[in-house]
Formats: structure tokens, sequence, C-alpha cells
């Protein structure tokens, strides 16, 4: 059993983050149809892993994605969308979903689950009844590490679509770090 | 250039106090386009003589009038302010 | 979360916690939070559009600076509305508590320093590395606008440029002319006594960081003439 | 009373100007607000004051006579270089009209 | 401060009068003041004993010409000096120095005003002093309102600058990189044709009052310095726009939430939020940056109730802020400023030779040697 949970300083949520690898494509192609019809059981922002460059990455793209819902300035409908859309460089929804959402292209992927709750919320239960409700198996779902990010992730890919081909890389530090600001600070001028 | 074109202005003042204080408050400012023109105030007895040496007519022209009515401030001046 | 100062348009604060990260890429612990108060002299409609402009302004500025690995704070959040950024903590301590910006720095040296120190060799590599810096960023076409020596900081013996709510790009001489002679400007008002030596080393160094300095030198030239011109009517 | 005087001499001629019989104001005709601001509907407010009888006051009056005589010789013979060098100049040019002002 | 103001005191004179003559630009002021022995302090002011100024006014959309403007100058001059001798009840000998503006200013002007200057110090054999007509705005500034250390912003028809005092100058921290406010005003004023009588900044202030909508302009502030030209060719084309003559052309502009027209009251209004806002930030960049607390504002627009009221609002949010304003008497160019700075000076000994009292058109504010304070 493994999810994460961690509070914003400046609001009363939590936040729940939990990862579910090698998810097979029938499974992820039934997440997506429960999405679409709006079951309440599939209250969470579902990600694939192959562009979150770290921890720091996801947490602010949700952290964005909480600023805009409390200064009325989100352009999505739901928090959830919101937060998707927060990790991406470009400002369309469609295409945020398209790299960051689930990923049901191939045989089996991994899974991102977020959900921002209410303080009284049970973090088991809800990491219990999303794992029952997909059906996958608990050793499946691990624990979120910013090394396994860094793995899934193609970074000649990660690079094209944030931009940062041409950025000037500093030997001395770690690749992941320098990403990690770059691509936040790409999400955070989205749609300026 | 040659300064060939001159005018030289006789001023009548009561005396050669006035005059001198004339001259005193003319001299101090620069003329413009100096290298065209020169200005030059002197006193004899009560009179104030400005004698201007120009290049051209039109030099001369702004040079004179503007000292003109400078002179007539310097005498409303006198004439209120003296003693 | 303490004051670390209170600008013209923002304020400060210094703080430990981390907006939404325990573990972030960054290699202070503190965290520097810039808010922009909404200014009640301005019309509402202004003062919006001002705070916005400026906070988005700041951090697209920051943002291209990192990319090219020219100093300044790495932004960590922005919430644009309320005027807003998480960025970085940079800089030290200087002796007496102040924080290291090139202004206390220098004003620390007058008031605790013999006239010589205040003009060391030291001083002058400083000032050198300061106008190296901002020769890299106008190589780059980015305008800092409001070059003073309280908006650059010491890390140690590394400048770092802060503050770009008044920034721009641009490719125009006249425009990087016009960012050097500001900071003239100031290091005259601020640092008046050295202002010439500062100058001086400010834009040796310039003229390495920026290999195309030539035309904004020459620039530089017109703009204090008119600087001096201007003062033409009462 | 002495009244002012002035000398003129230049290659061509000299003259004397002076003041005139009178009478003399301190309103001299050469010494006027420029002409836009009366055309833009505006008054002159700022005329000279007007002369005493006294020596000083009929100087200044006398003054701005000769400041007229003179600015209307000057203006006259600057005018006259004007059209004579327009005059040569159509000679030489064979009617070639160029603007060289 | 302490600079020993009564070095060149003469014997059984306890007090000092000078007079001063301004007409830099196009108002001609004369006035006469008088200090006592000893500091100025709120327990020693300086006495305005009088205040007289005429100003040379154009007919709508017309701007002032230096040739016009001497011309007034010229021929006022006799009479409001007269009149201020009166008004103070003094004879010119009873005077201890003529104080006269040597610039900055309009060429002409200024010189038809030394010429009188001149003329009185030698029929009443008493020195000359030039003065810096900037730091008579500032030094007379200071001295009515009290404020001690100040930084200045100084806003007039030809100046918009942000001084502070530092080691005997006045330093001039900010200011515009092209237009002043005031002549930005003035050329708006132009367009619309509005009245320059008593000047068109106040008629703008007074239509800016009933203006509601405000029309987005642009806002060019950089570091301590502003640019007004870009904000002034933008709100002319609007102008020209909406109040052509020719019907053709008229364009209207609507206001975005109301839905109504925009009106020539919205326009001065929205300028004069713009311009003002700018001033008000570069002053409080200007106050960070020195670590002052207190504002004076100085120059024909320090009048603008409005700018006055933006400040103030900027100065309450600081820490022991206070703002210093002094009324139109004092604000607009006057003679009795002359007197004030160019009696300091001449209190400490600083006087003009004869030859030394050309003006100049150019003369900044820190080129003046600031010899009576040494805080």
């Amino acid at each position: 059993m493994a999810f994460l949970s961690t509070k914003f300083p400046s609001f009363d949520k939590t936040i729940f983050i939990s990862l579910l690898v090698d998810v097979d494509q029938h499974t992820l192609e039934e997440v997506k149809t429960k999405l679409i019809e709006g079951n309440k059981d599939y209250d969470f922002a579902f990600f694939n892993t192959n562009y979150i460059i770290s921890k720091e990455h996801l947490l602010n793209g949700i952290h964005r994605a909480m600023i805009n819902y409390k200064n009325g300035s989100a352009k999505s409908k739901t928090l959830n969308t919101e937060i998707i859309l927060n990790m991406s460089p470009v400002s369309n929804i469609m295409e945020a979903l398209k790299r960051f959402g689930i990923d049901s292209s191939k045989e089996s992927a991994n899974l991102l689950c977020v959900k921002v709750i209410d303080d009284d919320e049970s973090l088991e239960d809800i990491n219990n009844t999303l794992i029952t409700n997909l059906g996958v198996s608990k050793d499946q779902n691990v624990e979120l590490t910013d090394d396994f990010l860094l793995k899934s992730v193609d970074v000649a890919k990660f690079k094209k679509l944030y931009k940062l081909n041409d950025a000037k890389y500093n030997d001395k530090k770690p690749l992941q770090n320098q990403l990690t600001r770059l691509a936040i600070g790409a999400c955070l001028l989205r749609g300026t | 250039m040659s300064l060939d074109y001159k005018l030289k202005i006789s001023i009548p003042f009561e005396n050669n106090n006035q005059a001198e204080i004339a001259g005193n408050s003319l001299r101090p400012d620069p003329i413009l386009k100096a290298d065209e023109m020169t200005v030059d105030f002197s006193t004899d007895n009560e009179k104030l003589i400005c004698y201007f040496q120009g290049v051209s007519d039109r030099v001369i022209r702004v040079a004179v009038s503007n000292v003109l009515d400078n002179i007539k401030t310097i005498i409303e001046c006198i004439e209120q302010f003296e003693g | 979360m303490d004051v670390v100062s209170q600008g013209a348009e923002a304020v400060v604060f210094v703080t430990t916690s981390h907006p939404y990260c325990s573990q972030p890429a960054v290699e202070n612990d503190k965290y520097i939070i810039k808010y922009r108060p909404s200014k009640k002299y301005r019309h509402p409609k202004i003062d919006a559009q001002i705070t916005k402009n400026r906070t988005v302004g700041e951090v697209r500025f920051m943002n291209k600076l990192e990319k090219l690995g020219i100093n300044s704070p790495s932004v960590i959040s922005a919430d644009y509305v309320n005027g807003i950024i998480w960025m970085e903590f940079i800089g030290d301590g200087l002796p007496n508590g102040d924080i290291s910006s090139v202004k206390n720095y220098l004003w620390y040296l007058e008031k605790n320093d013999d006239d010589d120190g205040c003009v060391s060799d030291e001083v002058q590599s400083m000032l050198v590395a300061v106008g190296r810096l901002i020769g890299e960023l106008h190589a780059n076409d980015m305008i800092h606008g409001d070059l003073t020596s309280s908006n650059i900081l010491l890390n140690g013996k590394e400048p770092y440029l802060i503050d770009f709510g008044l920034s721009s790009i641009s490719s125009l001489a006249e425009d990087k002319a016009v960012d050097i002679y500001v900071l003239e400007r100031a290091i005259e008002s601020t640092h008046s006594v050295f202002a010439d030596s500062y100058n001086k080393w400010l834009l040796k160094g310039y003229v390495q960081g920026n290999k195309k300095s030539k035309e904004v030198l020459a620039r530089l030239e017109e703009v204090r003439l008119r600087g001096r011109k201007r003062s033409m009517l009462g | 009373m002495n009244s002012p005087i002035a000398e003129y001499s230049s290659p061509d001629i000299n003259k004397t100007l002076t003041a005139g019989d009178g009478p003399h104001s301190t309103n001299g005709k050469t010494t006027q607000i420029s002409e836009f601001v009366t055309k833009a509907g505006g008054e002159d407010r700022d005329k000279p004051t007007e002369a005493s009888d006294s020596q000083l006051g009929q100087l200044r009056a006398k003054i701005t006579s000769l400041q007229d005589n003179i600015n209307v010789f000057l203006t006259q013979r600057m005018k006259q270089v004007k059209d004579e060098g327009d005059i040569e100049r159509r000679i030489l040019d064979d009617g070639v009209d160029e603007d060289s002002d | 401060m302490t600079v020993d103001l009564d070095k060149f005191k003469k014997p059984g004179k306890d007090y000092y009068l000078a007079l001063g003559l301004e007409g830099s630009a196009n108002k001609l002021g004369v006035g006469v003041i008088k200090h006592n022995l000893g500091q100025l302090s709120s327990e020693n002011r300086a006495e305005v004993l009088s205040n007289v100024r005429d100003t040379y006014i154009t007919p709508p959309g017309e701007g002032f010409l230096p040739r016009d403007t001497a011309r007034h100058h010229r021929n006022w001059v006799v009479r409001i000096i007269k009149k201020s001798l009166v008004d103070a009840g003094i004879k010119g000998t009873d005077l201890d120095c003529i104080c006269f503006t040597q610039g900055p200013g309009m060429g002409a002007p200024l010189q038809s005003v030394v010429i009188a200057a001149r003329t009185l110090s030698q029929l009443w054999k008493l020195p000359l002093i030039g003065v810096n007509h900037c730091v008579g705005h500032i030094e007379m500034g200071r001295e009515i309102t009290g404020a001690n250390n100040p930084v200045v912003l100084y806003v007039s028809g030809g100046n918009t600058q942000i001084i502070a005092y530092s080691r005997q100058r006045y330093r001039i921290f900010g200011e515009t990189l092209d237009i002043a406010i005031g002549n930005c005003l003035d050329r708006f004023a132009r367009v619309l044709k509005i009245s320059n009588d008593p000047a068109p900044g106040y008629n703008i202030e007074q239509m800016a009052k009933k203006g509601k909508h405000l029309v987005t302009l642009p806002y060019t502030v950089k570091g301590m310095d502003l640019s007004m030209a870009g904000i002034l060719s933008y709100i002319e084309v609007l102008a020209k726009d909406l109040f052509s003559s020719n019907p053709k052309k008229n364009k209207n502009l609507i206001d975005e939430e109301s839905g109504e027209l925009i009106t020539p009251e919205d326009l001065c209004y929205s300028l004069q939020e713009s311009l003002f806002s700018m001033l008000v930030e570069i002053t409080e960049r200007a106050m960070a940056h020195v670590q002052s607390n207190q504002v004076l504002i100085v120059g024909g627009v320090g009048s603008n109730e409005r700018l006055q009221e933006m400040m103030e609002l900027m100065v309450n949010e600081r820490k022991n802020g206070s703002i210093h304003a002094t009324d139109e008497r004092f604000c607009i160019d006057n003679g009795i400023m002359i007197a004030h700075a160019g009696l300091l000076s001449y209190r400490m000994g600083q006087i003009n030779d004869l030859k030394d009292t050309v003006c100049t058109q150019r003369f900044r504010t820190d080129e003046v040697f600031v010899s009576w304070r040494d805080d």
C-alpha cells in the first residue's frame, strides 16, 4: 500500500497522490470511459508518467490549479482537468490531456492518480477504493519517487515538449533539478 | 567675413551715471552669432553709444531691436526707481 | 515569515516554508515571497493591469534568465492576480546584518572602511563582474529596466540580478543604453563619492559581457547628453 | 532735449536714422505681439506703459520710434538684397527654378 | 544644520530683505522676503512680504512663444516690481540683495528680466544673486511646509524630476526621459482646444473631475525615470479621432463596461490618472531608495488636487509617511521663491558679479552647490 499525501500551507485541502504501475490497456480504456461518463468513483486527475520530471513538477501543477480556482481564473470545468492543464506548457486542454492524461496507446502504462480532498476524508479508504475500482493488484501500487519519474521520462521528448532544447545546462548540477526548474517556469507562463 | 554693415546708435540719458548703468546692464550678455557680428557699448558724457558691426543687415537687425528693447526696460527702471 | 525589504512596489518576505513541496530542487532551504500589494492611489483598472503585467513580466524574464544560465533566482510559483511570486533565496548577510546587495555592501565599506577600502581591487573585480552580468543580459536582448545597486545581490562573490518588474525584451541600442544610464545615475546618486570609479568598472565589465557593446556605448553618450539637455526648460 | 540717433553705414550707402518728428509713443509698430496670437482671438494686454512727460519718459517713446524706423529700414534692405539675389539667380539660372532656400 | 548663516550680517540690522525676480517661463513673478537673523526654524520662519505675479496667457489651442513671452515680461516687469515693493511696504534701498532666475528656462524671457535686475542692482547699490529655478522651488517648498529633508517631486511645464538632497547637492534620482508633465498636459489641452486661462493644466483638472470612464493608456516607467511622449501621442490620436471637426472622421469610442460614449472629460480623467500614477510610483521608488518618508511636491502641476490626493494615499501606506505641498501661491512659478533661495545664498556669501549674471537655458539642479545646508 503506497500513496503520498501533502498539504499546501495556504490551502486547507489535502493532496492525495497514488501511483499504479503497468496498468493494462483494457483497464486504462475503462477508466477513460468512466471518466467521460462522469462516474463519481473516478473523480481523480489521472496522469501517465511520460512527461512528469519530478514530484515538485507535479506538485507545482496541482498548486497552480488550486490558485487559479481560488482566483476564479481557472480555464477548465473541473479542478482535475485544471491540474492536468497546469502541467502543460501549452494552453490547449485537448493537447494537455493527450500528453499528460491516461495513455492507453500501449499494452500497459503507469497511471498516476491525484485527488484534492477535504481534511476529514480517510486517505487509506480512498486508496483502497481506487485500487478495488480499477481492479489492479496491490503490488502495482508503488511509492512515487523522483528516481522513478526520471526513469519513466524520455528526456529528449520532454525537452521538446517544454521547448528546452536551447537552454544552457550546468554540468555540475543534477539534470533532473534543472529540468524541474525550467519545466515549472514553462508551466507558470502557460497562457500569459 | 568682414563686418561691413555698421550701425552706431546714440542714446542721450540725463547724465553720465545713467548711461554707465545702462552700459553695464547690457554688456554681460553674449552676442548670438558672435562670429558674424560684434556689439560694443561705451559712453560719451550722458550718451550711451551702441555700436553694431555685422556681416549683413540681417544679423544686425535682430541684435539692434533686442538691445533697444532692453534699453527701454532700463530707462523705465531708472525712471521709476532712481534715488 | 519575515519582511526582508519593503520596496516601493513590493514587499519581500523570507520564509522557510515552501508553497507546495518539501524537497524542492533549489539549493537554499529558505524562500522569497515577493508580493505586489494593490496600490490605493491607482485607479483599480490601472492597478490590476500593472500588478498582473509586472508579475507575469518578472516571471517570464526570470524563466528566460534561467534558460540562459544568467545568475538570477529561480521561480518557484506565481499568483498573477494577487501579484505574488515565490522564488529561490539568494544572497547572504553582511556583517552588520543587512542583505548583501551591492548597495549595502558599498555603503558598509563607506561606513566601516577607509577610502582605499571603498575602491579596493576586490570592489573593482566585484563591479566588473556586475558589469559583465549586465553585458550578458544585453547580449541576449534583455533589458532590466530598473538597474540600481540594490537590485544586484551578492551570493559569495557572485553577483545575481533581481527585481524584473520593469524588464523588457529589446534589441535596440537605445533601450540598452537607457538601461545603463539608469544604473549610472543610480550609482551617482547613491554612491556619489566613488561613482566615477564604480561606473568605469561597471562599463569595463559590460564590454566583456556584451560583444556588441560598441553601438550601445556610442548610444549611451547620446543618452547622457540628452539627460543634460532635458534641464533646458524651467 | 537731445534725441536718440543712429548712423548706418554699409558698402553701398550711408544713412542717418532718427526718431522722426513724432508724436512718439511707446507702442511701437514693429514691437507688437505675434500676429498668430491676435488671429487666434487673443488680445494684447501686454502693451508697454505709456510714456510720461519726463525726459526719460520721452526718451523711451523716441527710442520706440527710432526702433521702428531702424527695423523698417533694415527689413527693407534685407528684402532688397533678397530681391536682387533672386533676379541675379534667375538670370544666371536662365529660368531654371531651383528651390535653394 | 550647523551652518552659520549670519557671517555677512549688517551691523545693527537684525534681519535681511531680498527681492526676487522670476521670468523663466510664461509667469513673471516678483516678491520680497524677510529672514530674521539665525537659523530658519519653526520658530523663525521666513516672512513673505509680497508675492506678485502676472501670467502671459495665449488663446486656446496655442502655446506661448519665447518672443511674445519676453515681450510680456519686458512690458510688465517695472509695474510688477513697483507693486511688489508697495505691497511689502519697503523702498528699494531697504533691501539687502536682488535675486533673479538664472535658469533653466526660456532664453529670451530670462534675459528680459535679468536686465531689470542688473539696473536695480546698480541704482540701489545692491549685490545680485543668480538662482537656479528648481532650487528656488525646493527651498521655498521646504520653508513653507517645514519638510526638513524630503524627496522632492518637481513637476512643471518644463520639468519633471525626482530630487533628493545628499552632500550639499540636490541630486536628481529620476526624471522624464522625454517631455515634461506640464508640457504633456498643455499639448493635450491644445488638441481639445481647452482654455489657457488661468492655465491649461487647471482646466484639465476641472474637466477630469467630471470624467467617469477610464480609457487604458500606455504606462511607461523605467526605474525612477518615466516617459510621457508615448502617452501623449496615443491620446492625441484618440482625441483627434473622437472629436474631429470633420463629422465623417468622427469615430466614437465606447466604454466597455457601461457601453457609454467616451467624453473629453473622460480623456482628461484618464490622462491624469495614468500620468499621476506614474509620478506617484517613481516618487515612491525614490523614497524607498533613499529611505525617506517625506514627500514634497513643487512646481506648477504640484497644485493639482488629484495628484496631491494620490500622493497622500501612497504616503499614508508608508511608515511615518508625510506629504507636503504648497498652494498655487508658491507652487506656480513666483518671485518669492527666487528671493528666498537667493537670500540663503547671499547669507552664505555667494553673490554674482555683473559679468556672471548671464542667464542660461540649461542649468541642472545638481550643479548648484547648496552651501546653506550641511546635513
